[in-house]
């Protein structure tokens, strides 16, 4: 650290860093400035953000970069032309659409699934669990009980049976991923909650006579927020795995509707002959699954030290 | 007195993301079998000295010495085999918390067991022989059933016995406890120092104690180094040390309250940057 | 490599829920049915108008056209060493129509019931077996209905061996099983194959019969292995693993015709794909709406490109090879005419529109081309994807607003399609007769008696003229989009002789079939 | 009050929570399966599929539907149906599938070997890969070789299975014939081979048929690898994180005060107090295995339970579907309870002395 | 001279393992009590009873002459009690800042003018408000130990319960805390229960004290009794002769 920080005013980065910040504000964002400063020495978690990064903006400018329809194609014309084809860079599928605009378009619908999950399982497995770990006795029995029931239960084989039961879609299959996803989570916060329980930081609360709610949300969950957060954004690339997996076996998303597991499915009857029609958004997910687990393993060396090690 | 230990400026450091930090800044002593004290505030570099002479400095650190040498032997050029076949068998350390520093999946016995057969060739039977015999030297009661249990089964004091007996049952010239008491009750503490105490005289080794606690040292140690901010700031004999030169010592000697010394407010430490230099 | 005497198919046979030729109704079950059992006529593949005696060596139909008598061949022996006589004949439909499962209506429509058919359908003598129907019905007809699965003639001293006893209750007045539940996966057949075993989803075994009184089949063994995927069966038929692959889909089948290791054949079959729209539906209940719908298929994108080779484009409910098909398709995709037509109904910006489609292909593609070419006319189709029993139910329940489905034919006659696409003689919701036409809630009374009508009509000539002329009906009011002709291929290695399919799933026989 | 009343005390108290615990425990798995067996209840009433449709078939006609709706007694009340697909379902009893006529359970019984044999050859391969990658990994932190492990790791964990099985089965059985598909054998053995306990490698092993025994393990290999990879991912990423926690304890460091070499201290020390929650992990990643055969089996035409609730599935033969749903259920119920008796005897500090 | 906090057969149970076995004690308001005892004797477990945060079984216990019903506690009683716990690093909630954790008890009891009161509890403590916004992980360990300070103070409790205030300090900062834990009581007028293993402290602060064993009381004396030497127990001077360090012998 440099001597001379009396004599000249401080650069913006000495200023994150000041060890007596100023301000609320001040404290807030030089601690989300080390996060990141221990986030960004892992380069391939940048690189998960990066391509992270890339979805969110490829999703929200898919009208514009898409150079095709990503839902009326050329049958006559353009079917199943390979990639590099004049004008359809990645290829055709066989009712003659753009590979590439059905993928970009379609990182939508994975977007759309990632945060809709995330959104509906996370806080639902964060509050059981931090309920049932803050609460104990019967109410953590019960809640637990039904937990257990969820995580005994065979995930894929149950969103299937869900989506059948719902009736295929995308929605449906939002919801039955986001119904078999929770648990774990109320497990995780859980846990957590049960080891910050003990702590004498709750009991100094505690003792401020503060209620069990306020307890719950305002200083339980913040602890159990960043093992969830972490587990979330690893579990994000499995729930995309998984919705791909139903709209493999033909229960996700509905057609003309460019959900990347759905063209793996179709894309399945031409793999001999026309490998790129399923390869392409195999790779997409692939990618893209691979940016949510790198971005994941980040976040956990910065927000989680423990767990990784350090 | 023939030196078991010399050491010469030894410096460890530890490059971190927002720079080096210096644990131990150029320490220079010499250790016959005698008992020395290392005493000083958290983070003033006691540890890290007494890991530096065992080699069992983090592999990311950077330890560097003018010399550290075990008898003829010198330390820091040693490959890594010769070093191992010196722990245990000639050079031993205690650590503090016997809580964390016993392996929780294996029982004591064998864990005592281990160190033997690491470094002498003698069968199952001798050295559980050995190993009982050890148990029964740190005065534990039933070593034949203490010898099976986990670690966790057993209290506090009896685990830092047991680790005692661990460590010592090869027979080492030379030990270094790092702050083999302080997780201890005081009660119980007594009675494991004085079964180091009298370890350490009966077998004739060199000792080096690593406390916070200066007048524990004082009255347990023969020398004692006093360390602030990775040096050594005075090297004094336990008898003089009520008269301490360096400031520092004299602070840490009288800030402690004492029975029946009514000292209201106790005198406090008023650090200088100039001894850190 | 394949053993040499054994045929081994990759055939995707999942419908299969039981073998006994008197419940079974399924299109996979009718090959291994027709070539494990034996009929008393069998429809004669050179010309699919007629039929030709199996087990009957002559057949002659009264002057009042109501009583049919088979003179059996002589010295017939069953798979079990069994004589065939005319009273097994009897027995099997006495069974089917006792039984009363899915396929007995064949021969139930013709009069016959559980306290009847011990007289409809009897021997006479040994060799001599009567059937009497309850009205003039076209020959034609009976005789093709004959040929149907469910008039197997199975071995009435095995069966009996394996009846099992049941309760009477007021549905079923009979005190045993007849042996379904063994025939379920049993076999008590005289075909030129005995069924050796099926397991669900696996494997269908066929082994030669010996006491086959033809000519004996050629191989030894037919296996038949359960694969659904077309890319699958395709590269286990490359790699040899297999001799034929059956479900072939566009793409792989071109690449198997061009593998010079490996040949192709193909067959029209009695199926026709076609997109129908609930008249319960407003919009679609327009008449201007049906007509524009069939200008917005893109039949020769189509034709061309998703069933290249497993179909051809056929705007009529009968199949080519069924009396009185009708050969015109005069559709094509016209977007602007479509519009016009539109705008005439009061839709000139389109509408929305939902339509329950069954996750295979080629439906889906299809489904999804008509999706396209719907939306140029400013009609927005929402795809309802679900698995067949899913859309089926909402279909029968009438609850859709559209459907893309396929008609298989029941028996290899002109009626099985007349009478579903063009009779609906109670539109309420309580109908009994759920024909597709019901189903689609389009109320013909006109079109229903002019169907029954032409089952009466005994001369062949004219009933098939009927038959046109219901077909051009349907062609321009219906509200059935009728696409195309189901066209059955397989891939086979290239030492194979003899496999050849046949116009129907009963007819896809395969003790012909030898190895080099 | 003397220490050893304290102590005597504290072990009646353990022991009474010993069997305490125990009780607790039957009553969980009691409730987790009777939930189970409550939501594919639930699920086969909720479901839009008309049951009948499902035994007959579209082609039957209206009368023969209606007499089966009505035979089919789905008049009684819910609770009366819930109760009575509890009890049949606790005599393992689920129905008979309409799509194989046979008893659900004899189905599954014929079926579930084929997955349970892919499935734990995977994890076979997966944990002795595993494990020493992530030990490696852990112990070379930040090295190349810690680096390359990551990426496997993160790879396994990123692609879709069954699309990377595409692949697989188009390079490694189109294009360069090394290994056999579909299905557990080759046709000509099927009637030359009688498997005794279902697991195809273990009975050709058993009647020493080499041919046979070669001819399974080419039609294993690619799946069961496949399976491997994704358990391998799992396993040598926990294994890694696991041992980087362990090699900070103090004991470690204790260890190597004692002089033992590296090798003891990471396989001997590290490793075993590491095993302790691996145990879990392995069990996991076995039971998601077995789930996971969902996807793979439909890729490889492996006739497994996977493959046979998919079929069912889209033949709405719900009997089956939720026969086979309870039985992974409860397969996974077993295997956690497995798990969790292992962690006890593999951790002195759950054990109950 | 009133009771401050007067426990009366006090026994606390964890499932079968008495903690608390029948303890009583005393404490006048005004003055400053002592619970010495070795690891495991119950000190903290009988500061955590009164302050509710362990499952009472047995007896009662009466604050300002208030009887307390279970585990249950008004808000007035949170006004009067007030609890420092034993390490530093655990009783500050570790993503919050300070500022944030001097405001929540403002904020739970409704109490305005919060922006004041943070900023005379920092100085009341010796840290400025340089210190306001830091997290827990940029605090030296005393300092941590002064937050706790004046986070129980920030409330104006008459009862300040003290678990090991300084055992895991070193000796020059544990100095400074017992200083200030001192000067505030003499400003306040505060009463203190204080549990310590190092009887020097005790003795220090305390006028009188209880030496626990085993979870019951074994013996009460007073500051000044110790000090003579005039013990009762052989425990309590086992405690003793320990804290004098080692005598080789
Ligand atoms: N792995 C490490 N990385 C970076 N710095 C370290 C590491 N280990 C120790 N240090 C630093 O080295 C310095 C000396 O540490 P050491 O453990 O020797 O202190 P100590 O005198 O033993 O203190 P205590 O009494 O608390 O045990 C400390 O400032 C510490 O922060
Ligand atoms: N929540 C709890 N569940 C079970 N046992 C507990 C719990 N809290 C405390 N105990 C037990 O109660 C006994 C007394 O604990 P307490 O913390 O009061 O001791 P202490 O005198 O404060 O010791 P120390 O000096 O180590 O802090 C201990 O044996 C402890 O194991
Ligand atoms: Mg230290
Ligand atoms: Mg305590």
């Amino acid at each position: 650290m440099s001597l001379a920080t009396e004599t000249r005013p401080m650069t913006r980065r000495e200023w994150l860093l000041s060890d007596r910040p100023q301000s609320r504000t001040q404290a807030r964002l030089g601690r989300a400035y080390m996060t990141w400063r221990r986030f960004s020495a892992n380069r391939l978690a940048v690189l998960g953000l990066i391509i992270l990064l890339g979805l969110v903006f490829v999703a929200a400018f898919a009208d514009v970069l898409a150079p095709h329809s990503p839902v009326v194609g050329n049958l006559a014309g353009a079917r199943l032309l390979p990639p590099g084809s004049e004008g359809y860079l990645l290829g055709t599928d066989d009712q003659g659409r753009d590979i590439l605009s059905r993928l970009i378009h379609g990182s939508r619908l994975t977007l759309a699934v990632v945060v809709l999950v995330a959104i509906i399982a996370a806080p639902v497995g964060l509050i059981v669990g931090a309920v049932a770990g803050y609460s104990g006795g019967w109410v953590d029995a019960v809640l637990m009980r039904i937990t257990d029931i969820f995580l005994a239960f065979p995930k894929l084989v149950l969103a299937l049976a869900f989506v059948a039961a719902l009736g295929p879609g995308i929605e449906n299959a939002v919801i039955a991923i986001a119904i078999t996803s929770w648990p774990p989570y109320a497990r995780i916060a859980r846990a957590e909650t049960l080891t910050v329980r003990n702590s004498d930081y709750i009991a100094a609360v505690q003792l401020m006579g503060a209620s069990p709610a306020r307890i719950i949300f305002r200083h339980v969950m913040p602890m159990c927020l960043s093992s969830l957060i972490v587990r979330v954004t690893l579990d994000m690339a499995g729930i995309i795995l998984t919705a791909a997996g139903l709209g493999f076996l033909g229960l996700g998303a509905q057609p003309p509707l460019p959900e990347w597991g759905a063209m793996i499915a179709s894309g399945r009857r031409f793999i001999l002959d026309q490998w790129w029609v399923a390869t392409m958004p195999g790779v997409a997910i692939l990618i893209v699954s691979l940016g949510f687990n790198l971005l994941g393993d980040g976040l956990r060396d910065a927000l989680d030290p423990r767990e990784s090690g350090q | 007195m023939s030196a078991l230990l010399t050491v010469n400026d030894l410096r460890v450091r530890f490059p971190t993301r927002t720079g080096v930090i210096e644990a131990v800044r150029g320490v220079s002593f010499t250790l016959g079998r005698e008992r020395l004290g290392i005493v000083g505030e958290s983070g003033s570099g006691k540890s890290q000295t007494g890991r530096a002479i065992m080699g069992l400095t983090p592999s990311h650190a950077e330890v560097t010495a003018k010399t550290v040498s075990f008898g003829s032997v010198d330390l820091l050029s040693a490959p890594p085999k010769v070093r191992r076949d010196l722990r245990g068998k000639h050079i031993a350390m205690i650590l503090q918390d016997p809580k964390y520093s016993l392996n929780p999946v294996m029982s004591i016995g064998r864990q005592i067991v281990e160190t033997l057969r690491r470094h002498e060739s003698i069968s199952r039977s001798e050295a559980r022989e050995r190993a009982l015999d050890m148990l029964a030297a740190v005065q534990i009661r039933d070593p034949a059933r203490v010898f099976d249990l986990y670690p966790h089964e057993i209290s506090g004091g009896m685990g830092q016995r047991a680790m005692i007996a661990m460590m010592l049952v090869a027979g080492p010239e030379l030990l270094i406890a790092d702050e083999p008491t302080s997780a201890l009750d005081v009660t119980v503490q007594l009675e494991v120092l004085s079964i180091l105490d009298k370890l350490v005289a009966d077998r004739g080794m060199g000792l080096i104690f690593i406390s916070h606690d200066l007048r524990l040292v004082s009255s347990f140690c023969d020398r004692v180094l006093v360390m602030y901010a990775g040096k050594i700031v005075e090297e004094i004999a336990a008898s003089d040390l009520a008269s301490a030169k360096h400031p520092y010592t004299q602070g840490l000697l009288n800030c402690m309250p004492v029975i029946g010394a009514d000292r209201h407010p106790l005198p406090v430490l008023d650090r200088k940057p100039e001894w850190a230099l | 490599e394949t053993p040499k005497d054994t045929l081994v198919e990759a055939f995707a046979f999942d419908d299969i829920i039981t073998m006994d030729p008197g419940e079974a109704f399924e299109l996979s079950t009718a090959e291994m049915t027709s070539n494990t059992y034996s009929l008393l006529v069998r429809l004669d593949l050179n010309d699919t108008t007629k039929v030709v005696g199996d087990l009957a060596e002559s057949w002659t139909v009264s002057d009042d056209g109501l009583t049919y008598t088979f003179k059996l061949k002589s010295g017939l022996k069953f798979a079990s060493g069994n004589p065939i006589t005319a009273e097994d004949v009897a027995y099997s439909f006495e069974r089917a129509v006792k039984l009363d499962k899915s396929p007995a209506f064949i021969l139930t429509q013709f009069g016959l019931n559980g306290d009847n058919v011990t007289e409809k359908a009897k021997a006479a003598d040994e060799t001599t077996f009567v059937f009497t129907v309850d009205q003039a019905y076209a020959p034609s007809f009976v005789l093709n209905c004959l040929t149907a699965t469910v008039a197997s003639v199975v071995d009435k001293k095995l069966v009996l061996e394996h009846v099992k006893a049941v309760t009477p209750t007021e549905d079923y007045k009979y005190d045993n099983d007849f042996g379904n539940e063994w025939l379920k996966t049993g076999y008590a057949g005289s075909g030129p194959f005995k069924l050796r075993e099926w397991r669900a989803n696996e494997v269908v075994v066929l082994e030669r019969n010996d006491n086959y009184y033809g000519e004996q089949a050629k191989l030894a063994r037919v296996i038949y292995r359960h694969m659904k995927e077309s890319s699958g069966q395709r590269l286990a038929l490359e790699a040899g693993d297999v001799d034929v692959a059956r479900n072939l889909e566009p793409g792989d089948y071109e690449a198997v015709a061009k593998n010079g290791d490996l040949a192709t054949t193909s067959a029209a079959k009695g199926t026709v794909y076609y997109i129908s729209l609930n008249q319960k539906n407003e919009a679609l209940a327009k008449p201007e709406v049906r007509e524009a719908f069939k200008y917005l298929v893109d039949y020769d994108a189509i034709g061309s490109t998703l069933i290249k080779g497993i179909g051809e484009i056929h705007q009529s409910f009968l199949p080519k090879g069924v009396l009185g098909a009708l050969d015109e398709n005069p559709y094509k995709l016209d977007v602007a005419k479509a519009k016009e037509l539109l705008a005439k109904a009061g839709y000139p910006d389109g509408f929305s529109v939902t339509m329950d489609v069954r996750n295979t292909q080629p439906v889906t593609g299809v489904a999804e081309s008509f999706q396209q070419t719907l939306g140029q006319a400013g009609v927005k189709l929402e795809i309802i994807p679900g698995d067949g029993k899913q859309t089926l139910t909402k279909y029968r329940a009438r609850n859709h607003d559209m459907y893309i489905g396929q008609w298989g034919m029941d028996y290899f006659d002109p009626n099985s399609n007349a009478e579903t696409f063009t009779s609906n003689p109670d539109n309420s919701d309580e109908g009994k007769n759920k024909t597709l036409a019901w189903r689609n809630a389009w109320d013909v009374p006109e079109l229903t008696k002019k169907t029954k009508e032409a089952l009466l009509e005994r001369d062949s000539a004219k009933r098939a003229e009927t038959y046109k002329e219901l077909q051009k009906t349907v062609l321009a009011e219906s509200p059935f989009v009728i696409i195309f002709q189901q066209t059955e291929v397989a891939g086979l290695r290239g030492n194979l002789k003899g496999l050849k399919l046949g116009p129907s799933f009963d007819t896809n026989y395969v003790w012909n079939v030898s190895k080099e | 009050m003397s220490g050893t009343e304290r102590l005597n005390g504290r072990r009646r108290a353990r022991s009474r929570k010993a069997v305490a615990s125990a009780l607790q425990f039957l009553v969980v798995v009691a409730t987790t399966y009777l939930g189970l067996l409550a939501v594919t209840f639930f699920i086969g009433r909720v479901i839009p599929i008309d049951p009948v449709l499902a035994v007959l078939g579209d082609r039957a006609p209206s009368h023969v539907v209606e007499r089966t709706r009505e035979a089919m007694g789905l008049n009684l009340p819910l609770y009366q149906q819930f109760f009575i697909y509890v009890r049949q379902a606790l005599s393992g009893d689920f129905g008979v599938s309409v799509l194989t006529t046979n008893p659900v359970m004899t189905d599954i019984r014929r079926v579930f070997p084929a997955t349970i044999e892919l499935a734990t050859l995977g994890t076979l391969i997966g944990a002795f890969i595993g494990v020493p990658l992530g030990v490696l990994a852990a112990v070379k932190r930040g090295s190349i070789a810690d680096q390359i492990v990551r990426v496997i790791g993160l790879v396994g964990y990123s692609v879709p299975i069954f699309w990377l099985a595409l692949l697989a089965l188009l390079v490694f059985y189109a294009r360069l014939q090394w290994v056999a598909y579909p299905g557990r054998i080759d046709i000509v053995y099927e009637y030359t081979f009688s498997p005794i306990t279902g697991f195809y490698l273990v009975d050709a092993l058993w009647q020493a048929q080499w041919d046979v025994f070669r001819d399974v393990f080419r039609h294993i290999i690619l799946p069961a690898s496949l399976l491997g990879y994704f358990s391998l991912a799992y396993i040598s990423r926990m294994t890694r994180s696991f041992m980087l926690n362990e090699l900070q304890q103090e004991y470690i460091v204790a260890a190597r005060a004692k002089g033992l070499s590296e090798a003891r201290i990471i396989w001997g020390h590290a490793l075993r107090n590491a095993a302790v929650p691996l145990v879990t992990v392995i069990a996991l990643s076995y039971a998601g295995l077995l789930e996971g055969s969902v996807l793979t089996e439909t890729v490889f035409a492996w006739p497994g339970l996977g493959l046979y609730i998919t079929n069912s599935l889209q033949n709405a033969d719900m009997n089956a579907v939720l026969g086979g749903t309870i039985v992974i259920g409860s397969v996974f119920i077993g295997i956690n309870l497995l798990s969790d008796l292992l962690y006890r005897t593999l951790d002195p500090r759950t054990r109950a002395r | 001279m009133t009771t401050a906090v007067s426990v009366q057969n006090l026994t606390v149970s964890f499932d079968d393992f008495k903690a608390l076995d029948a303890v009583g004690v005393d404490v006048v308001a005004g003055e400053s009590f002592g619970l010495v005892g070795e690891s495991g004797s119950g000190k903290s477990t009988l500061l955590r009873a009164v302050a509710g945060l362990a499952p009472v079984t047995e007896g009662t216990i009466r604050v300002e002459n208030r009887q307390l019903q279970g585990a249950r506690r008004g808000k007035a009683f949170y006004r009067s009690v007030q609890m420092v716990f034993q390490d530093p690093y655990g009783s500050l909630h570790p993503r919050q800042t300070v500022d944030r954790q001097l405001l929540e008890p403002l904020a739970i009891h409704g109490v305005g003018d919060g922006e004041r009161r943070i900023l005379k509890a920092l100085d009341e403590v010796g840290l400025g408000s340089g210190f306001r916004f830091r997290y827990p992980h940029q605090l030296s360990g005393g300092q941590r130990q002064r937050i706790a300070i004046a986070r129980a103070l920030i409330l104006e409790p008459s009862i300040l319960l003290l678990d090991e205030p300084t055992s895991a300090l070193d000796a020059s900062v544990q100095a400074e805390v017992l200083n200030l834990l001192e000067q505030v009581r003499r400003d306040r007028k505060l009463t203190f229960i204080m549990v310590s293993h190092d009887l020097g402290v005790v003795t220090h602060m305390c006028d009188r004290l209880a030496v626990m064993r085993g979870g019951r009381v074994v013996e009460r004396l007073s500051s000044a009794d110790l000090v003579a030497g005039r013990i009762g127990e052989d425990y309590t001077r086992d405690l003793m002769v320990a804290s004098k360090g080692f005598r080789r012998g």
